[in-house]
């Protein structure tokens, strides 16, 4: 069996608790990530669901290296990189890059897009190939944004658009994994549906590897491949896609799948009917 | 020439300051400064001899402001001035009768001994130096303290006390005029005793002193006016406020609201002057003879300052019309062109270095500075105060020199350090404005000596501020100094006055006067160049009516 | 919650002794030989030596250091023998100049200080207070505009100069006020209160016009709080609105800065005090340094020093008692 | 006769760039019991629809035509009258019930002041137990405790229970509940949404819901508005919206709906197309939590 | 009081960035101007106040600047002694109505030297404003980087960093500002002015700074940073610095009166730049002893001072009402 591109292995995080410890006690600690492993094979898409506060962000957040591991590993195509240093961090940097939740918040409001976009190279002391204003010019037609754009700036943008930039950023340095830390969660659901497609024409067009946190199981039904269901720190259950959501083993992912709202399935049958009888009548 | 002496103190007042003080009553004295010491063996210094008058009593003290000549010495605990051996060497002294302190004690000889040893004490000795520097005394003596009994100074009975003299000091019944003379029962004093509580020997006592804020005299009813011809003491009480902003306490004093009636102060600030035009306060206002001067001293060590033609240049080009205008003008200061002032006996007038208009002569300077070779003139540093009035002193200074091509690059220095550095030769600059006054007006003997001697330059607390050690001048220092005819010693520090100007080791500037606002119901003032530094003598001052305020 | 108070006490004495190391640090290096100074005129290098003895000036600087900090808590005895000078307990140094201990000499004066920063801060709250919240809650309104203005005037002019013109215009002119001294209370509460109001509105002013903005903006910032368009939407009526919901949120911020502002003036109102010529811990720093007394500017320093860090302490305290939010969870 | 009517009401903003219509020419029905879904996306004007109907839109908003509560108009009232109306006879819920409520007083005050406010002379001690029945009304477990309680010990599915409590305590005839649940874990969620149905079952209770999520209206409401830059785009029951979408809008809104129990496949995007251009504002901005922050 | 301005430690941090005026348009659209300087001069341009502050700021350091040749057309140096406008026996005080204004010396003399008060007041503008232009600076300098770094790396350097701004915040400053300047060497003043003010000054700012930077590190464009592999001072300076802009430029705007009021009652109470250079602050300290006399002494640099000092609250004020507003608060 090939080895899993980013496997992370019994992963625990802790954090002091703040106001408790004193001037000469420990502080005490809370576990945000309790013993958590996956991994993600290469085109795949793990997504990471549950409440919130039930730590998925926290466990993204290890995985990408932005926090350092209480203890456990997280592997890259076998490397262990949870203790690289300098420059294998910058490689490491190039190869894994996140989107996050808020589009406006994740970025810069004080830079341009061309700025943004172009900052991880910068960072990572690359050199940026044909030029920052050709380099920009060809992203943003990647992630469908209009490149004349390129000298704006985040709030000139609307949200959808926004996250946009912040997934172009991402594929900047050409990343092989791609953490997405509810991408869509503060999308309104028309725009969610554009980045969400996004996301998935990029996987199919360049073999992207998913991590993708989101605490709606409705998107999640939309673009995982396998599904990881976390409650308290932990994982409860881990499965293929379909296997969860239709026979989830778990108490916690059945509570969760219930407490879904949805559309009468009647209705949406109905809707259909009514939508395909339109489109012939308008034909 | 020189405007008069103390006799004409109140000529311009006219308003009643010479009327005869009723008993009773309390007077206020507004100022800005602490008192330095209420212990007379610490403090020495014009503010508070003044205010020792009132509780302490010396063998011999200054006459009232109100003597035909204020600045004598008369006797005071004692019957009378002092007699003299022949070599002038040994001192004998008799007491009066019913000499009390404030306690009911009764002062001897043996207590006027004690608390004259306390000037040897090395950490309670620090005032006036003139016991130590005349008296005889073992060489390692250190006060009664720490050493005990001072044997040299004799006491054969309860009212008689004799004193050895180092050398013969023709002027002696003044040194123990200075207020560290002061008698206190023996054994008391040490440490810090004095330092809130004191043993008055005068008319007063200390009644409540509130550091930096307050001090509250009451009536020693153990002094006895019969034995005292100096004070009349006819005020109840006196009470000083301390800490006052002199800008305030003029207001107060004009504004004249209540107690303030009854109050007296320094000099008044230059921009209250302009405010005393109404006839009401003109009667009020009270001018007062300076006695201090103000001068340059000139750094004789430093280059090109060693060349007495440069000094003599600089002597030429000051304008001592902006100096006076810079310290408040005609009513508070006069140029002097002399180290002597006029009210200190020995004034000779006399003007080296002349100018039309007293602005200075530009053209004369700037000769001598091209004969010495400096026609593209040099850079200079004074030293002066981070006070108002010095600061304007000196950049008058810097104005008039630069006229000559002289940058005067003024050095302000801390109020508090200000003595101390200039005294200290490695850290005094080119030049540094500074006063003197003497320590008894009777003679120039407190002035030129401490000057100009040679001999006398310190490593520290220097005070020949120009370091001038010129042979001629300090033989001619002892030889008046050896005079036993104190008048005709005077006419030859006159003289040796002209001589050293000449030398322009200093350069004389002005004397500052004294502009008195008293509140009206305030009189018998008088000045006194010994016990006031040119102010108001405190003992006979009284209220014309004690139920006023 | 003893827990955090000592948090909080070892870190002000943490600053404290910072202060301490500072002050020492920097008197030691800048001030000229207090020994000098204490000898007078006449004095001679064995004297000044004798003196340096006395007050322990030829011993290294952390010795020196040390006998200060030591001295705070247990007292000190300078020199020896029967010239010996006690210092008791909280010994912030001996002013040599005015031979006393700095400390007597704070408590002597610290009173007064404290009358001036009482009656300023009742004076500022008080209008600081009242004229943030009505030209918050009448944003926009001629009657806004003109608070904003007098407050911006206020701020522009310097204590001194208003000091000094007050005092012409209330004692010179029309004659209202004394000249302000530092009467007792008990001795005469009305001229305890003439010679005391000049100063406290000196003093208030600028901060007066501080606390207005401030409580403007926080008002302003707490009006647009969803609670308060809850509060609305209860359908309260207007005056309970801002007293309830407006106005508590808005002040919980001012009580810190108060609670320094506060402890800062009870080390002396500098400029007030000495504009004035009250004897308070504000002049007789000014004096000290003056003379240059630096035991005495020591001791002010670290009395201030002190006074903001316990104020600061005590602000935290009084913020856990009322923002509830701060509250360890019951 | 109908709990709310509202006829074309319209709320207007200043802005430098002109008057902007937050809401424009808006008519809403609602009968007693009723519960009425209002959707559309983020800026759409769901909010300042409810707020006009309370007479809360800011301060700088016009707001004109007409709104009537059982009969009597609210457009016009007089502040006092208005307040009586307010927490009496409609109450509302909001979405952030964090910062809804406020920080410093405990949860029991802000029931008791709002029940006070409509029954003058009320003692306290009776204010205390309504208030203490309202929690529990809203299945807050040890109600009696908890009263004292201050808004940030309570988890956020509870906060919102006592926003809830807080509008039902007066048992006013018309709640609006702007977003109630967007805040909240599904799960919390669910929870929510079934109080806010029982409560409507047992008190009759009319109900206006705002929210973005056309799954939950299609669960809570029985007729809905579909909003779109402050205008009503489409209404009817909810059935009928649900099964047979008229305009075009509501269609595309449907269609965009990621779901969880249906086929996978390219979800519909609303709007202009992908490149610049989008609608306005079709985001909800995270919301910085203003208080926490260092002091 | 100290003259430090009390409401700079009370400003609260500045939501800086996130424009959610959902009406702004959302398309790129031509000339909109959002969270950009232009937007914040545009706003202020239109506010009465905040143009005459900044005329007259403009003004003063026209003539601060343009001393020398001011002073060569009004025929006086600020040195220049002129006895013949004195009165030597009234105190010095200066001949004829209103301080001795004249076609000579346009605004009167000074009493005692009879020294022009305008060539005074053209020469002490310069002190004024380069002291607290420069104080205003360095604070800035120090406050911003000391404030960016405690709250973004936190932990130990927070501690430190925080520790001596509670020092510096809790030490009596006036106290000692006017002991160390009185005892040092009076030679460089100006210079040590600047560096005793600043020393005392920097924590308010670095105190709101450090704040800010602690909320924005909090903002996830900071983590997108990291990830994209920038070291923490990139991330400070590159990504959280660009952010304070509006902050750092109210709050040195609100800084610069405090330290013109700190500098004039340094001059005031006689530890102020050395004689015979003039300096507002020096001119109303010696000119209050003469207010009853020669008002005019007094009305002069006062007048000027307080409008100075009103003229950058003013704007320092309005700027921060525009800046709020634009940030959406
Ligand atoms: N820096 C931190 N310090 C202390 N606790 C933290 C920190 N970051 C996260 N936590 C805690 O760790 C737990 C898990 O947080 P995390 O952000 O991973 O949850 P999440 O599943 O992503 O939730 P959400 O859906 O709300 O984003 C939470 O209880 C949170 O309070
Ligand atoms: N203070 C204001 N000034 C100007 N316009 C405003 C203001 N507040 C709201 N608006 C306008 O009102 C419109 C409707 O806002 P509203 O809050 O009602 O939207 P919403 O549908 O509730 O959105 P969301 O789902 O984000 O809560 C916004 O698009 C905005 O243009
Ligand atoms: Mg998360
Ligand atoms: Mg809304
Ligand atoms: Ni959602």
């Amino acid at each position: 069996m090939s080895t899993p591109l980013l496997r992370a292995t019994h992963l625990v995080k802790e954090f002091p608790v703040m106001g408790t410890g004193g001037v000469l006690r420990r502080p005490d600690t809370f576990r945000a990530v309790d013993d958590v492993s996956f991994e993600i094979d290469a085109g795949d898409t793990l997504a990471l669901v549950g409440e919130s506060g039930s730590g998925k962000s926290t466990t993204a957040r290890l995985a990408a290296r932005l926090l350092d591991v209480t203890s456990g590993t997280v592997e890259l195509d076998g490397e262990d990189v949870t203790a690289l240093k300098r420059s294998d961090l910058r490689r490491f940097r190039s190869d894994v890059q996140v989107v996050f939740q808020d589009p406006y918040s994740s970025l810069n409001p004080r830079h341009t897009v061309e700025r943004i976009v172009t900052a991880p190279l910068l960072y990572q002391q690359r050199s940026i190939p044909g030029g920052a204003r050709a380099f920009t010019r060809a992203l943003m037609e990647r992630v469908g944004l209009d490149p004349d754009h390129s000298q704006k700036y985040p709030a000139q943008f609307s949200g959808g658009q926004a996250q946009r930039i912040g997934i172009a950023r991402a594929l900047a340095v050409g990343p092989r994994v791609v953490v997405c830390d509810e991408a869509v969660s503060a999308l309104d659901v028309s725009v969610q549906a554009q980045v969400i497609n996004l996301l998935r024409d990029l996987q199919r067009e360049e073999g992207l590897t998913y991590l993708f946190i989101a605490h709606d199981l409705a998107v999640v039904r939309q673009i995982a491949t396998r599904v990881a269901v976390m409650t308290q720190g932990r994982i409860v259950e881990e499965g293929d896609r379909d296997a969860v959501f239709d026979a989830p083993r778990h108490e916690y992912t059945r509570k969760l799948l219930d407490a879904v709202p949805r559309i009468r399935p009647e209705w949406e049958a109905a809707r259909r009917r009514n939508a395909a009888l339109t489109a012939e009548g308008a034909r | 020439a020189c405007g008069g002496g103390s006799q004409d103190a109140s000529s311009s007042g006219g308003g009643g300051f010479e009327a005869e003080p009723a008993e009773g009553g309390t007077v206020q004295v507004l100022q800005n400064a602490d008192f330095s010491y209420l212990d007379p063996a610490r403090g020495w210094d014009g503010g508070v001899n003044n205010f020792y008058r009132l509780v302490y009593r010396q063998l011999t003290t200054s006459a009232p402001g109100s003597a035909e000549n204020p600045t004598e010495i008369v006797p005071d605990l004692a019957e009378s001035l002092g007699e003299v051996s022949d070599d002038g060497l040994t001192w004998t002294y008799t007491l009066k009768d019913g000499l009390k302190f404030d306690n009911g004690d009764p002062i001897t000889s043996a207590e006027v001994k004690f608390g004259i040893s306390r000037a040897w004490d090395p950490e309670i000795g620090i005032g006036s130096p003139y016991l130590k520097q005349v008296i005889d005394a073992p060489e390692d003596y250190e006060g009664p303290y720490k050493t005990g009994d001072l044997p040299t100074v004799e006491t054969p009975d309860e009212k008689t006390i004799v004193f050895h003299l180092k050398e013969p000091f023709p002027e002696f019944d003044a040194v123990l005029s200075q207020v560290n003379a002061t008698p206190f029962p023996e054994g008391s004093g040490e440490g810090d005793e004095f330092i809130h509580e004191i043993i008055a020997s005068g008319p007063y006592k200390l009644a409540e002193y509130v550091p930096g804020s307050t001090i509250k005299l009451e009536r020693n009813e153990n002094w006895d006016a019969a034995t005292d011809e100096v004070r009349a003491a006819k005020p109840d009480g006196w009470e000083f406020t301390i800490g006052l902003d002199p800008a305030t306490i003029d207001e107060r004093l004009i504004a004249g609201q209540g107690a303030d009636v009854n109050a007296i102060s320094g000099t008044v600030q230059p921009a209250t002057l302009p405010r005393l035009q109404t006839p009401q306060l003109q009667d009020r206002t009270l001018q007062l003879p300076g006695i201090c001067t103000t001068y340059m001293g000139l750094n004789t060590t430093k280059e090109p300052l060693d060349d007495v033609r440069v000094r003599q240049a600089i002597s030429y080009a000051i304008d001592r019309n902006a100096i006076v205008n810079a310290s408040g003008g005609t009513q508070l200061g006069e140029p002097s062109t002399t180290i002597l002032p006029s009210s200190v006996a020995g004034h000779k007038d006399f003007d080296l270095y002349p100018s039309a208009d007293g602005t200075g002569d530009v053209e004369a300077a700037q000769a001598l500075l091209d004969e010495a070779g400096l026609s593209d003139g040099f850079t200079l540093t004074l030293d002066i105060r981070a006070q108002e009035s010095m600061q304007a002193q000196g950049e008058a200074v810097q104005q008039a020199l630069e006229r000559i091509g002289i940058t005067v690059e003024l050095n302000l220095i801390d109020t508090a350090t200000y003595y101390e550095t200039i005294g200290t030769p490695s850290q005094q600059h080119d030049a540094a404005i500074t006063g003197w006054c003497p320590d008894w007006a009777s003679s120039a003997a407190t002035f030129i000596p401490p000057l100009f001697d040679g001999r006398n330059i310190y490593e520290k607390g220097n005070s020949n501020l120009a370091q001038l050690n010129d042979e001629d001048v300090n033989t001619r220092i002892d030889e008046i100094k050896a005079m036993t005819d104190i008048d005709a010693a005077n006419v030859q520090w006159g003289d040796l006055d002209e001589e050293i100007v000449g030398l322009a080791p200093v350069v004389p500037l002005m004397v500052a006067k004294t502009v008195s606002l008293p509140g009206e119901n305030v009189t018998g003032l008088y000045s006194s160049a010994n016990a006031a530094t040119g102010g108001i003598d405190y003992v006979g001052v009284g209220l014309k009516d004690p139920e006023k305020g | 919650m003893p827990r955090f108070l000592l948090t909080r006490v070892t870190s002000g004495l943490g600053v404290l002794l910072l202060v301490c190391l500072f002050t020492f640090v920097v008197f030691f290096a800048l001030s000229p030989d207090p020994a000098v100074q204490i000898c007078g005129k006449n004095c001679t290098p064995e004297v000044i030596d004798q003196i340096r003895g006395n007050l322990g000036l030829d011993q290294p600087f952390w010795a020196q250091f040390f006998h200060f900090v030591v001295g705070i808590f247990a007292g000190r005895t300078y020199g020896e023998g029967a010239g010996a000078i006690e210092c008791a307990a909280p010994c912030l140094g001996y002013s040599f100049q005015s031979s006393q201990a700095v400390w007597d000499m704070i408590v002597q004066r610290l009173p007064v200080s404290a009358t001036i920063a009482v009656g300023a801060a009742v004076l500022w709250l008080l209008a600081g207070l009242a004229g943030g919240l009505l030209s918050a809650v009448k944003e926009g309104t001629f009657l806004d505009r003109f608070t904003t203005g007098l407050t911006l005037t206020s701020m522009s002019i310097p204590n001194y100069v208003l000091a000094l013109v007050l005092q012409y215009v209330l004692v010179v002119k029309l004659q209202w006020l004394p000249f302000p001294q530092a009467v007792a209370f008990a001795d005469d509460p009305g001229q305890w209160f003439a010679n005391f109001v000049m100063p406290w509105i000196v003093l208030a002013v600028g901060y007066a016009a501080a606390y207005t903005r401030l409580t403007r903006a926080n008002v302003l910032d707490v009006l647009r709080e969803n609670y308060v368009r809850t509060a609305y939407a209860k359908g309260l009526p207007q005056p309970l609105v801002w007293r309830r919901h407006a106005l508590r949120p808005a002040l919980t911020p001012i009580v810190t800065i108060f609670g320094m502002d506060f402890a800062g003036l009870l080390g002396g109102a500098l400029i007030t005090e000495t504009v004035f010529g009250i004897n308070g811990v504000g002049k007789m720093a000014a004096d000290s340094i003056a003379r240059n007394d630096q035991p005495v500017i020591m001791g002010v320093t670290l009395l201030a020093g002190f006074l903001v860090v316990v104020g600061n302490i005590v602000v935290d305290v009084v913020y856990t008692a009322i923002d509830p939010r701060v509250r360890v969870n019951a | 006769m109908s709990l709310l009517t509202v006829r074309d009401l319209t709320v207007t903003f200043p802005t430098p760039r002109g008057p902007l219509d937050a809401v424009r020419s808006l008519d809403l029905d609602l009968e007693p019991g009723g519960a009425l879904g209002i959707v559309g996306e983020s800026g759409s004007g769901k909010s300042m629809t409810s707020l006009a109907i309370m007479g809360l839109q800011p301060r700088a908003a016009k707001r004109t035509g007409s709104v009537r509560l059982g009969g009597q108009e609210l457009v016009g009232m007089s502040e006092s009258e208005l307040r009586r109306v307010r927490g009496d006879r409609v109450a509302m819920v909001f979405q952030d019930p964090l910062s809804s409520l406020n920080p410093y007083y405990t949860v029991g005050l802000q029931i008791e002041e709002a029940y006070r406010a409509h029954r003058p002379g009320t003692t306290r001690r009776v204010a205390r137990r309504v208030a203490i029945e309202a929690l529990e009304r809203v299945h807050i477990r040890d109600a009696a405790r908890r009263v004292d309680h201050y808004p940030h010990q309570f988890s956020g599915g509870m906060r919102q229970r006592v926003m809830i409590a807080m509008a039902l305590s007066t048992e006013p005839e018309l709640l609006i509940a702007d977003e109630p649940t967007t805040a909240l874990d599904v799960t919390v969620q669910a929870q929510i949404l079934d109080l806010l149905q029982e409560i409507r079952r047992e008190t009759g209770t009319g109900l206006v819901l705002i929210t973005h999520d056309l799954a939950v209206v299609s669960e809570v409401t029985d007729h809905i508005v579909v909003m779109k830059d402050g205008e009503c785009v489409e209404r009817g029951a909810v059935e009928q919206i649900f099964t047979d979408p008229r305009h075009a809008y509501t269609q595309a809104l449907l269609e965009a709906v990621p779901r969880i129990d249906d086929e996978i496949g390219e979800l519909r995007a609303v709007g202009p197309g992908a490149v610049a251009g989008a609608g306005p504002g079709d985001v909800v901005p995270g919301k910085n939590e203003k208080d926490g922050g260092p002091a | 009081m100290t003259s430090f301005p009390t409401d700079l430690t009370t400003a609260k941090p500045v939501e800086a960035g996130t424009d959610d005026t959902p009406e702004a348009p959302a398309a790129p659209a031509a000339g909109a101007v959002r969270a950009g300087a232009g937007g914040t001069w545009q706003a202020l341009r239109r506010d009465v106040g905040a143009m005459l502050g900044l005329g007259y700021i403009v003004l003063v350091t026209l003539v601060a600047v343009l001393a020398p040749v001011l002073t060569s057309i009004s025929g006086w140096t600020p040195y220049e002694f002129d006895q013949s406008a004195i009165d030597p026996n009234l105190g010095g005080m200066p001949i004829g109505p209103w301080g001795g204004v004249s076609a000579e010396h346009w605004f009167g003399v000074e009493p005692g030297s009879g020294r022009d008060i305008f060539a005074r007041i053209v020469y002490g503008a310069r002190v004024s404003m380069s002291i607290a232009l420069s104080a205003t600076a360095l604070t800035t300098v120090l406050g911003v980087s000391l404030g960016l770094v405690a709250g973004y790396f936190g932990g130990r350097v927070d501690l430190v960093i925080s520790r001596v701004m509670d020092f510096l915040m809790a030490f009596p400053a006036l106290i000692f500002m006017i002991a160390v300047l009185s005892a040092l060497p009076a030679s460089n003043r100006s210079a040590l002015l600047v560096v005793v003010i600043s020393v005392f000054g920097w924590p308010y700012l670095a105190r709101i700074v450090r704040g800010q930077t602690m909320s924005l590190a909090q903002r996830e464009f900071v983590e997108a940073a990291r990830a994209a592999g920038a070291s923490g001072t990139r991330i400070v300076f590159r990504e959280i610095l660009p952010n304070l802009r509006s902050t750092i430029i109210v709050m040195a705007t609100l800084a610069v009166p405090g330290y013109i009021g700190t500098e004039a009652g340094l001059s005031f109470l006689g530890v102020g730049v050395v004689p015979p250079a003039p300096s507002w602050g020096q001119m109303i300290a010696a000119s209050v002893k003469w207010y009853a006399v020669d008002p005019a002494y007094f009305v002069f640099p006062g007048a000027c001072l307080f409008l100075l000092v009103l003229s950058f609250t003013v704007l320092g004020d309005r700027l921060r009402a525009v800046v709020d507003a634009q940030e959406g608060r």
